[in-house]
């Protein structure tokens, strides 16, 4: 019996010297770690709010504290509103992809960065894949520019190139994207009509 | 009486005229019709495909008996029956590459891994069309040619999509609709409508073979020539096919359809894709089925649930490679399960 | 809506996220134990028995130890500002409550039910630092799971493992009989077998549960 | 045997992976990229190494019955911080890796080395022992990663090797890739000890 | 009535060989006289051997008991040729080892034994004064298994025979010696089941023939009711092996002998017709087992025949008698082609249970290597015995001896149907053979 204590006891201390080293460094990591995913967060919010103020892009949040969208605002003090961004999340072929949207405030797409997918490497995942010479994905940057009405993938009769193979994944994005907007337009009580039409 | 050497072996001293390489070579000859409809079907290229199949299987059964120092044998024919299948498999406009890819991995990590002939668990051909869709999905799936004769019935989407293909996609749009219909403009629910109703008005060209696909699959009435000819000759037996397909339809007809129950049409889902290919020709491979009569009842059935379950809420539009293959792997079991009762056996002692 | 959700998490464990041929989790065994039929029965349900098990106890260590929320226990019982969070310490803490758990369970078993004991007891040593164990118990956290769906998710995919191990034990003892390359025998035949079974299983991948 | 010796052996003669057919998960989960294996050998190396020591230090104190839950409390301590250290200052591999970081507590090569080695060795033994191990489970991963990776997309460490008109083979860098990859090696290195022998 | 014809009885499995039977069905039994010297085995049945009685230099009659049975379940042999014993030595034997054996030289005057005499009174018998004269005379069955018919007829008395069956049926291709016999001695043969039916006194009797033998259904209904027994004639369709006695059983009554059983635990017994002559021949006439019908046939004879063979006749001889052997034969073989024993020694003796001498050419015997199972189940389709035969072959071949048991090899029959219809051309029943002498011989260590 008296054995069966002393070792409970060594392997208890052996325990929170193990964990206190671990808080010990779990305290130096986390900082860093809450760091990291600000950072992404942030990136993802300037990719897709290119003209923002990285200081000056708000979240826009329910009652109950969920953030709806972001608005992003050209100066610090938050006066000169350039667009809104917002989450994106498509159902794609093996995971839920997750995309970050920017729009100007007219609607029109100004910036795009996908935050995660699982698709399949070589296939689906290619909606992130930047070919040889090039700076920026291809499939998203094609998204510039684009209003809800152009939101369709090739297959459906719309303007985006799916990548080769991987429609289901495409077409998630796309739709996902398009239904985004409608719900931010729906928030937002409908954008701004575009200062002059596009000569014909 | 004079010296001479009379051969002794054991009993029996008499044996049936049947030998494994007639039986292969006559597999081969029953697929022969369904060939020769794929290249009047798909044009010349189809007939390279084949050709490239055949040869690299042929070729890489030999070139690892060789290697292993064992005898080679590729005269019984298996090889050039997976060569064949498995170009069968695969769209007509392959790059010549594709098949001769597939036919070393069926023959080679397919079944001289496991000793050759007899011992290979799954079934080659269909392991080699898998591997080929997992490495290069955009070329098993893109059918750019359209059928001799014009794709069914002027639907023109995309030149010699397949049926099933076309089918799913346009369910698609119709459940979509019965989820959220402010969604999807009425003229795309209109086209999937007429779409749907011309793919089932098509039962001739689906008999006939005039419709997209892999080369040696479309024509019903082409395979079942071949078939007909198999069963006749007791190479081939009903059970697997009977139980395949009667599965199919059952199982189509009572979930196949956008409106509820009962609604689904099983002889499109029968004639459409490889359903007849696999039923008679890759599900019945002796070797990667069950040995048994009940094992073999069990086995058709199992690929017919496996085909549906893709068909209907799967990744891809056609089912029978994976259900088959997926079954492979329980013939060990279902030759467990299912062996016969010895004579003397139910009796009590 | 809920059993719906039971169902999707069931059917994607046991076939589209197959732990062994998609999520590779709990290969050791897979590979170790499936020579014969019988005892990857058994070994089997007692991954099946564990994973649940551990699961479930994982669960609730996490609610009430780890997580920063009003739930922690030594919130509480500590009298502190805030609740701890302590989900760094999910690593070492799954580990031990599995062993100990699997230790318990051993000797209950061994006390109560000696046939099961038989059965279930000599894999149950080999399980506690089995990868699937610890993997299913981390999932659940990542996938931020409730309880029942995490137990469930424990059990479906303990089963997923057994399919795929009664599956690949019964190919193998098959296998005995064929006649593979010398240097292909044993465990490089059986890693082929694997590859080509999850080829077949790639037919699950994109299932579509509506 | 020579210290040098406890260094080499984990290399070719009792590989982990090849030779022992341990730590089989985490070797096909991450062999799909050179970097990914890279990451997870030095995790890996890290872990086995520090482990290692401390069991080796400690081995005279630790009563026998209570020897496996102390070690595996000091190896999951290691891997902690490493699965700590990565999220915060590389968070981009700390995501591929997934939950193979922590999993690095029940790898059997780890607790199997503290038990069969470092609980019976001098400090210095153990470290050759953990580093030779650690190289040799790094060696296993670059060789399946390096046929998976080129294979299957075309690509080494992220760079282009191929020529033109190369089409990946997806399938070596999805699941059944690492299981025939990794079969065919080892059947391969059968055949050569065989030769050998 | 005509339904119960088309829905037939019959059992599971067999096969359908080419019968070949044409060759010698039309051939009435000749005499084949007598070699110069004859080799009579002092074991030719199932059991004990029996020991010699005579010695060299003695001189012998035609029915004098050679040799005295050492048990219960062994029966003696006797001289089939009045001469001299030359030796008493190991002979080479049908069934492939060397066996003792009587030599005698024949004196060319061919006089029977003073013991052989007709008994007129012979029908007031007891039963077991019967089975006396038939173990005196040496009998053993002659379907094939050669075991002493007097153990057959002595049931034990929990186990009471109410069915007796008589195989007609010869359902090995080639073979015509049943067939001939009951066209030819079709009252002998009822006469000799009448006596069976008195020591047995069963329920019901049946007479099975293979419905190829129509002819010999006729004659045998006619002779039944001549003689005036109590039996039912059955025309049973043709399939082999419908004369295995299981199976007999099954297509007859319905009932399945249990495994590892024997016949009398369904209340049954069979056999053959040949032995059937040669009990009333034994009863009636105490002449002991001297001679049978034996077919030479096959295409590897020039003229194929029925032959009334001595015991102990070198095959050579009777070889000899049909003109000798083609060009391109290759095979000599006891018995049918589905169950006989090749042999490389044309100079064995006939023995009791010799139905037939076939000499195949290599045309017939179709030799061909063995190749891989395919695993096309035709051999378990073919399995009379419900056996999976591809399965019993690869495990006995990898020595899974204990394995194969529980699949069952102990109930193989080796009938050779799995083997006819293999494409593989597996030699199934050598495995077979091999499990059970394996199994045996492990049991037999046992104790
Ligand atoms: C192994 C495998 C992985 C796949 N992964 C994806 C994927 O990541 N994204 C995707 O959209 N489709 C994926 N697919 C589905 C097929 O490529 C499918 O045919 C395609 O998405 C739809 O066809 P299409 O793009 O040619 O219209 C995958 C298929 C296979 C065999
Ligand atoms: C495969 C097989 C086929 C047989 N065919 C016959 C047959 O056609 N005629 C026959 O009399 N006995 C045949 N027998 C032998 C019978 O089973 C049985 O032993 C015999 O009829 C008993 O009679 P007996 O003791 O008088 O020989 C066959 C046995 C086997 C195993
Ligand atoms: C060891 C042994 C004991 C037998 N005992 C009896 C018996 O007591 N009664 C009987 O009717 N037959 C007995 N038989 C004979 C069988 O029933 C059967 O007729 C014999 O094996 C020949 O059958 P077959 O020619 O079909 O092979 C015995 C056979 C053997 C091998
Ligand atoms: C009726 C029949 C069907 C066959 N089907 C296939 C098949 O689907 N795929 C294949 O590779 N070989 C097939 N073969 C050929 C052969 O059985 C196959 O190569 C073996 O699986 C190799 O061991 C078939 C053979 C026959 C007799
Ligand atoms: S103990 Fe664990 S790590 Fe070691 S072989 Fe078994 S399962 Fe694999
Ligand atoms: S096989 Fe048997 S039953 Fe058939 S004829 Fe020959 S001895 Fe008679
Ligand atoms: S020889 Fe044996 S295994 Fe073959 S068919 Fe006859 S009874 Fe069956
Ligand atoms: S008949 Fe021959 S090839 Fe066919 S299953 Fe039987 S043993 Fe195999
Ligand atoms: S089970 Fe061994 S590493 Fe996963």
């Amino acid at each position: 019996m008296k054995d069966v204590v002393r070792m409970g006891g060594i392997l208890g201390i052996v325990t929170i010297i193990a964990a206190g080293v671990l808080g010990a460094v779990a305290n130096v990591t986390k900082p860093r770690i809450e760091e990291q995913h600000r950072l992404a967060l942030e990136r993802a919010l300037l990719a897709a709010l290119p003209t923002a103020d990285p200081r000056a892009i708000v979240p826009v949040k329910d009652e109950n504290g969920n953030i709806l969208y972001y608005k992003g605002y050209a100066d610090p003090d938050t006066t000169k509103l350039v667009g809104y961004a917002f989450l994106a999340i498509g159902k794609g072929y093996s995971s839920d992809i997750q995309t970050m949207v920017g729009v100007d405030t007219t609607g029109k797409i100004i910036g795009i960065k996908i935050l995660s997918e699982l698709e399949t490497p070589g296939l689906g995942a290619k909606i992130e894949e930047i070919r040889h010479g090039e700076k920026r994905p291809w499939f998203q940057a094609q998204f510039i520019g684009k209003t809800k009405k152009d939101l369709l993938v090739d297959k459906d009769g719309g303007p985006i190139v799916s990548v080769t193979g991987a429609t289901i994944s495409s077409r998630a994005v796309t739709n996902s994207i398009r239904k985004g907007l409608e719900r931010l337009e729906k928030l937002i009580g409908g954008f701004k009509q575009p200062a002059q039409q596009p000569a014909a | 009486m004079e010296q001479r050497m009379w051969k002794v072996s054991a009993s029996p001293h008499l044996n049936d005229k049947e030998s494994i390489s007639k039986i292969m070579w006559l597999v081969a000859a029953s697929l022969a019709p369904a060939g020769i409809g794929a290249v009047y079907f798909f044009g010349a290229h189809a007939a390279w495909v084949i050709f490239w199949a055949v040869v690299a299987a042929v070729g890489t059964e030999a070139a690892i008996q060789k290697l292993m120092g064992k005898p080679v044998t590729v005269s019984d024919g298996s090889a050039f029956v997976t060569g064949l299948l498995l170009a069968y498999n695969m769209p007509a406009e392959s790059p010549f590459w594709l098949p001769i890819i597939g036919s070393i991995f069926a023959i080679g990590l397919g079944k001289q891994i496991f000793g050759g002939l007899g011992y290979n668990p799954m079934n080659p051909a269909l392991l080699g069309r898998a591997f080929l869709l997992a490495s290069w999905p955009t070329h098993m799936t893109i059918f750019k040619t359209a059928p001799h004769g014009g794709t069914i019935s002027g639907i023109d989407v995309e030149t010699g999509a397949t049926p099933l293909n076309l089918l799913k996609l346009s369910q698609d749009v119709l459940r979509q609709v019965k989820i959220n219909p402010a969604e999807v403009p009425a003229q795309k629910v209109a086209e999937a409508t007429e779409h749907i109703s011309k793919l089932y008005d098509a039962y001739g060209n689906l008999f006939w073979g005039k419709v997209g696909g892999c080369l040696g699959e479309t024509s019903v009435f082409l395979l079942l020539l071949g078939a007909a000819f198999l069963l006749y000759k007791r190479y081939i037996d009903l059970r697997i096919p009977v139980s395949y397909i009667g599965t199919v339809a059952l199982l189509t007809w009572m979930f196949g359809g956008t409106d509820g129950l009962f609604t689904g049409n099983p002889l499109f889902h029968v004639l459409a894709g490889g359903l007849i290919l696999g039923a008679f020709f890759m599900a019945t491979d002796m070797v990667t089925s069950p040995i048994t009569p009940k094992g073999q009842w069990a086995f058709g059935i199992g690929c017919g649930v496996i085909t549906v379950v893709i068909r209907l809420i799967g990744g891809y539009p056609e089912g029978v490679s994976y259900s088959i293959l997926l079954m492979n792997l329980t013939v060990p079991l279902l030759d467990r399960w299912a062996k016969p009762t010895i004579f003397g056996g139910a009796a009590k002692k | 809506m809920e059993v719906k959700t039971l169902l999707i998490i069931s059917v994607t464990a046991i076939f589209i996220n197959n732990f062994i041929f998609s999520r590779f989790l709990g290969l050791c065994p897979y590979i170790g134990v499936s020579k014969a039929l019988d005892s990857a029965i058994g070994m089997g349900m007692a991954v099946i028995f564990v994973m649940t098990l551990a699961s479930s106890v994982a669960w609730v260590v996490d609610y009430y130890l780890l997580e920063p929320t009003q739930a922690n226990v030594f919130y509480h019982v500590f009298n502190l500002k805030s609740p701890p969070d302590l989900v760094f310490l999910k690593t070492i803490a799954f580990i031990l409550v599995i062993a100990s758990l699997v230790q318990f369970v051993e000797m209950v078993i061994q006390k109560t039910s000696p046939a099961l004991y038989k059965a279930l007891g000599i894999y149950l040593p080999l399980i506690t630092t089995n990868c699937a164990i610890l993997g299913v118990t981390l999932l659940n956290l990542d996938m931020g799971l409730n309880f029942i769906e995490a137990v469930v998710q424990g059990f479906m995919s303990g089963v997923g493992f057994t399919l795929a191990l009664v599956l690949m034990a019964s190919i193998r003892e098959r296998l005995e009989l064929a006649d593979v390359p010398q240097s292909m025998r044993g465990i490089p035949i059986a890693f082929i077998m694997a590859g080509l079974m999850s080829i077949a299983f790639l037919g699950f991948s994109g299932l579509k549960i509506r | 045997m020579s210290v040098v010796g406890e260094f080499t052996k984990g290399i070719y003669k009792e590989n982990p992976v090849f030779k022992q057919a341990l730590g089989l998960c985490p070797t096909l989960a991450v062999s799909n990229s050179v970097q990914n294996a890279v990451g997870m050998g030095v995790a890996m190396t890290f872990v086995l190494v520090m482990s290692n020591i401390i069991v080796s230090l400690i081995r005279g104190f630790v009563p026998k019955k209570i020897r496996i839950p102390i070690y595996i409390v000091v190896i999951a301590t290691f891997v902690t911080i490493v699965d700590l250290s990565m999220a915060g200052f590389a968070p981009a591999l700390h995501k591929a890796l997934g939950i193979f970081v922590p999993l690095i507590v029940v790898n059997c090569i780890i607790l199997g080395r503290a038990e069969a080695f470092a609980g019976r060795n001098t400090v210095v033994r153990s470290l050759m022992d953990g580093l030779g191990m650690g190289l040799g489970f790094t060696l296993a991963l670059l060789v399946l990663a390096t046929f998976r990776e080129t294979l299957g997309n075309g690509t080494f460490y992220g760079l282009p090797v191929h020529w033109k008109g190369f089409e990946p083979m997806l399938i070596m860098i999805l699941p059944p890739g690492a299981f025939l990859t990794i079969g065919l090696v080892l059947g391969t290195m059968n055949w050569w000890d065989r030769r050998r022998a | 009535m005509g339904l119960s014809l088309s829905l037939r009885k019959t059992f599971k499995g067999g096969v359908h060989p080419p019968e070949n039977k044409e060759l010698t069905e039309h051939k009435p039994i000749e005499v084949l006289p007598p070699p110069s010297t004859v080799v009579i085995p002092v074991q030719q049945h199932i059991g004990a051997p029996s020991e010699p009685v005579v010695k060299a230099g003695d001189s012998v009659k035609i029915g004098d008991r050679l040799t005295e049975p050492t048990g219960f379940v062994s029966v003696p042999v006797h001289a089939t040729v009045s001469g001299t014993v030359k030796a008493i030595e190991a002979r080479p034997h049908p069934l492939g080892t060397e066996v003792l054996s009587i030599v005698i030289e024949a004196d060319g005057e061919d006089a029977w034994s003073d013991a052989v005499q007709d008994d007129p009174n012979y029908e007031s018998l007891s039963a077991d004064e019967m089975r006396q004269r038939i173990r005196d005379a040496g009998l053993a069955g002659m379907g094939g298994a050669a075991f002493p018919t007097h153990v057959k007829l002595s049931p034990p008395p929990n186990k009471p025979i109410d069915t007796f069956i008589l195989n007609g049926a010869e359902c090995e291709p080639y073979l015509t010696a049943d067939h001939r016999l009951m066209l030819e001695h079709a009252e002998e043969i009822v006469l000799g089941m009448k006596l069976i039916l008195q020591i047995l006194q069963p329920k019901q009797a049946f007479i099975g023939i293979e419905d190829n033998k129509m002819d010999a259904v006729e004659v045998m209904k006619k002779a039944v009711k001549q003689v005036g027994v109590d039996a039912k004639v059955v025309a049973l369709p043709v399939k082999y092996p419908q004369g295995a006695e299981k199976q007999l059983i099954k297509a007859l009554t319905g009932r399945e002998v249990p495994r590892g059983g024997l016949p009398m635990d369904v209340g049954c017994l069979v056999q053959n017709v040949g032995t059937a002559r040669a009990i009333y021949h034994a009863v009636a006439k105490r002449r002991p087992l001297v001679e049978r019908v034996v077919t030479v046939t096959g295409r590897g004879v020039k003229e194929q025949k029925n032959l009334l063979v001595r015991i102990g006749t070198p095959f050579s001889h009777a070889l000899d008698y049909c003109g000798g052997v083609t060009e391109d034969a290759v095979k000599l073989i006891m018995g049918g082609p589905m169950m006989g024993i090749a042999q490389f020694n044309p100079e064995v003796p006939v023995i009791k249970g010799t139905s037939g001498i076939l000499v195949l050419t290599e045309r017939e015997a179709r030799l061909r290597e063995p190749g891989v199972c395919i695993r096309c189940g035709r051999c378990i389709e073919a399995c009379p015995m419900g056996l999976m035969p591809t399965v019993l072959h690869s495990l006995v071949n990898n020595k899974r001896f204990d394995e194969a048991k529980e699949y069952g090899v102990l109930d193989c029959i080796e009938c050779g149907s799995c083997a006819f219809v293999c494409p593989a051309k597996l030699p199934l029943v050598h495995s077979m053979k091999w499990g059970k002498m394996e199994l045996g011989r492990r049991m037999k260590k046992a104790g």
